[in-house]
């Protein structure tokens, strides 16, 4: 008890937790849970982009996805690393994930449909993710936080990338403003999901706040999503994705309508439109993969051998 | 003539980078860990970097007004030039690797040659990617080895895919009146010369990954004179080329 | 609305047969036996020829112009609308016969109502078609019960392909106001309104393959619809409209 | 020897061999490779023609492509049923192919690389199947002579068809004519091929011919597929794929240059372009569906128990 509260007296004071600093079990477990999660999302949420990787329409393109994906494998290696300071391994969250026992963010259990898609991701999705992680610079744990702060210059840079590619969409020919419109119809509401549901509702929060793991409710950094997209899409001179979209003077603030929550617990249960091919995917590249990694440390076991025996 | 051989020639240096970057980029998401999906990711950007370079200057030399998307995007199959092995499926990661390695070698030995072509843009783009392809090789040389010299499983999966591809390496040494053109003009080696400088790297490095290679010297052709490539190329225009020809006109 | 809805309702048989045919073309020259080979060439043989029809009233209903090839071959995939199930990959020889049984049966039901459209040229489509389709779901039911009711890799097979395949199954008997005016037209029935045969026919053959239907009722939607196709519709549409889009005008 | 002079003698007066007559050893060896061999063609040359069956570019086009490739399968079928009649099963057939002991015919190993070499394989490469299939509606054995008959019928049926198509594509748009140009140039040298080497270096004919198991020559045969093939050719209006090609007013025959031999035996070897593709396409088909075949069969033991302990 002397220790909790010592604990949450410097969380108070806004100091770092770092690695050797004793912690609760349970700050250390949501903490393994939360940030493998986000790992896992950034694996994941490679596929639904190279879904179009091979399509990309330009080379140009192409070499931004690229680029894009690229790092997404890196902020997965980061945050991986963050998670191992908290005593597991990426094998074993990888296997949690293989088994369904962890899950990653459920937008990437949409599908991809056309290439507007693609940049639709990169404002919408990575926007979404910037909001929140934005926020996460500040969460009480200090390789978290100082990982959350590398990751979020990428994912800036993502998301006006994305932008600059859906504008390109909407001002483009009718067939693709009419391709930008279908994406933002179909990945609004996935979007705004991905602040977890309504504050009342969510399992975890009040306890994640307390610790910072957690630095604002789901609730408001929804609200400053849809608050920064709005004028965005206006400005694409796009339909609003959703009727109950209208500024609301006296809140300083736009309403909208709450997203239907049964279809998010539904892709949380493994029922989306694409968790099926995403966890295949990913546990089969694991399985083929299997006989590479295990090469691969034979010989680095071998040399290693090699060069005890030459000392 | 002279034109219309540097045009091919370009062709062929941005057809393979572009094949074979494409091939790479398939990989996305699905390699047997992190590190090499990163790996392969770059690899492949920095292909489809070096394309731009190389289409571009081709379509400047045809003189047509094409730019290098026009040329990735709206040839159809019989006009690509990339020599076969750029073009061949996947497979396991190990043949990815192997047709990787067998590349990277031939390219650094010819980018180096070209870093001191008479044609001053090409031995510019070749200063610059010979830096990346310095290492491309290194990493897939070390992968190769770390596999040959691996498992059992891993050694036999290697070998198979040496010897798979083996017969797909000759073409890349392969003279016609095109590289006759380039020889002439100071603008590019001989491909037949590069091979030595080839076989030394390659022997080495499949030697240390306990690998032997095929003693058979037929090799596959077809792909850099567009005669006959492989039912495999279609299928991965149709892909690759799927936006631009369904939306014709359209900026992206 | 009238018209919309009929050109509706023949896109989404039309398209149906075209792309579950298409699926099943792919299977040319791969399948386990000989005698499979034909029967699913034969399979795809039936489906294409009722695509023929089906989107060929469809364009005429439509009054643009556009033929059957044209309404295949140049609409993208969010303007498709078969259901779900008929995009799946193919998977296993065991998926495939699966998919095909569920469609199969769905399709027999349909059909049989379809004879008695107050639509003509619908009956009469109907009506050719369902000599087809009766052979094909003796058949694909056949095969089903020979695999479930076989070995225990074949059996573990079937069940994995059944599995995976359900929660496919109930948007072909989801309506909306498309199938609200058919109904008012007589001209097609509600697709609600099949579920109750359908079950007693696919229970049967399942229960003879010694095959488990899951419980859970949860069922994937947005095919017929176009709002929500899978990831997988666009990469066949690049196969199957290639030459289409790459040459567009020409006479084939 | 007493048999032999009565064999021999039944094939001189044009009788046929039936599956009970006595036939010399070497006589059924020679069938069954011949019989086998084109059992395989069938099959493997499925392959080359679906490679296209997914991008064929308009239904009646992929309806006949169908067609015609499920034809194929069905002379596989006939052929290996013949085949069955001299004591060989079609899986043992399959395995020899597989293992590389048995060969199918090289024309397979060559790719099909755009839509009009569809059209060519039907005019050309089933055209020139059909100038050796006539001729052996008269060979010796019975069950292969009726399978001929029965083939043959189709088999003009698919060339005619491969005639118009390629025709369409001659005389269509630029890029058509020269995708049919392509074609032509690609397959002539493969097609002509088809008819084995030339008669004094044809390792099997002399014996062949006297047990009449071939009918005519190989340098016969092929003089006859060019001289018919020439026409259409020019008729297509496309240039002719060999400079040798010309009338020669003394033979009454089309002159010609002899195709590239060296390359024959290599795809012989196992090194054409396709070579490994297929076989590997074939095996693979082979190995997937294992299980279907060992499930139907276990199906089928079962049923029949069943079926024997009700009576």
């Amino acid at each position: 008890p002397k220790l909790l509260e010592e604990f949450q007296a410097r969380i108070d004071r806004d100091e770092k937790i770092e690695p050797k600093d004793w912690m609760p079990m349970a700050y250390r477990k949501t903490l393994i849970r939360q940030i493998g999660q986000h790992a896992h999302s950034e694996v994941v949420g490679q596929l639904p982009e190279g879904n179009w990787i091979t399509r990309a329409p330009t080379l140009e393109r192409k070499a931004i996805l690229l680029a894009k994906v690229q790092d997404e494998a890196g902020h997965g290696l980061y945050l991986y690393s963050a998670a191992e300071t908290l005593g597991v391994s990426r094998d074993e969250l990888v296997e949690l994930l293989h088994e369904g026992k962890m899950k990653y963010s459920s937008i990437f259990n949409y599908p991809t449909l056309n290439w507007a898609d693609i940049g639709a991701v990169g404002w919408l999705v990575d926007g979404a993710a910037i909001v929140n992680q934005v926020a996460l610079q500040r969460t009480s744990y200090g390789p978290y936080s100082r990982a959350m702060i590398r990751i979020c210059k990428e994912e800036s840079f993502h998301a006006r990338q994305g932008y600059h590619a859906i504008m390109q969409m909407a001002f483009g020919t009718p067939a693709q403003k009419a391709m930008a419109q279908d994406a933002v119809n179909r990945l609004w509401f996935p979007a705004i999901m991905m602040f977890g549901p309504s504050d009342s509702e969510s399992v975890h929060s009040e306890q994640s706040m307390t610790w910072k793991i957690k630095v604002r409710s789901n609730d408001d950094l929804r609200q400053q999503f849809v608050d920064q997209t709005i004028p965005q899409i206006e400005y694409l001179g796009l339909d609003l994705p959703d009727p109950g979209i209208k500024w609301n003077e006296e809140r300083g603030h736009y309403d909208y309508s709450d997203p239907d929550w049964s279809e998010f617990f539904n892709v949380i249960k493994g029922k989306g439109p694409c968790n099926v091919d995403r966890l295949n995917d990913r546990t089969n590249a694991w399985e083929d993969g299997a006989w590479v990694r295990d090469g691969l440390l034979a010989h680095g076991n071998k040399k290693a051998a090699a060069r005890t025996a030459a000392e | 003539m002279a034109d219309n051989a540097l045009f091919q020639f370009l062709l062929r240096m941005g057809d393979n980078s572009l094949i074979l970057g494409h091939r790479v980029s398939e990989w996305c998401g699905h390699s047997p860990v992190l590190e090499e999906d990163i790996a392969l990711a770059n690899t492949a950007l920095d292909l489809i970097g070096q394309t731009q370079f190389w289409l571009g200057l081709a379509g400047e030399v045809e003189g047509k007004g094409r730019t290098a998307d026009d040329l990735a995007f709206l040839r159809d199959a019989w006009d690509y030039r990339n020599v076969l092995l750029c073009e061949l499926p996947n497979g396991d990661f190990g043949r990815t690797l192997m047709r990787q390695f067998l590349y990277d070698a031939w390219s650094s030995v010819m980018l180096g040659r070209l870093m001191t072509s008479s044609n001053e843009r090409v031995a510019e783009i070749a200063a610059k990617a010979s830096k990346e392809v310095a290492y491309h090789v290194e990493r897939s040389g070390d992968t190769v080895v770390g596999l040959g010299d691996g498992t059992e499983e891993s050694h036999a999966r290697m070998q198979a895919a040496l010897d798979h591809l083996w017969p797909y390496v000759g073409e890349m040494f392969d003279s016609d009146e095109v590289d006759a053109a380039m020889v002439k003009a100071g603008i590019a080696p001989d491909p037949a010369s590069l091979r030595e400088e080839y076989d030394a790297l390659v022997s080495k490095v499949l030697s240390q990954a306990t690998l032997t290679i095929p003693t058979d010297t037929f090799h596959h052709k077809g792909g850099r004179t567009g005669y006959m490539h492989t039912e495999h190329l279609g299928h991965l225009l149709c892909s690759m080329q799927w936006l631009q020809r369904a939306y014709p006109g359209a900026t992206w």
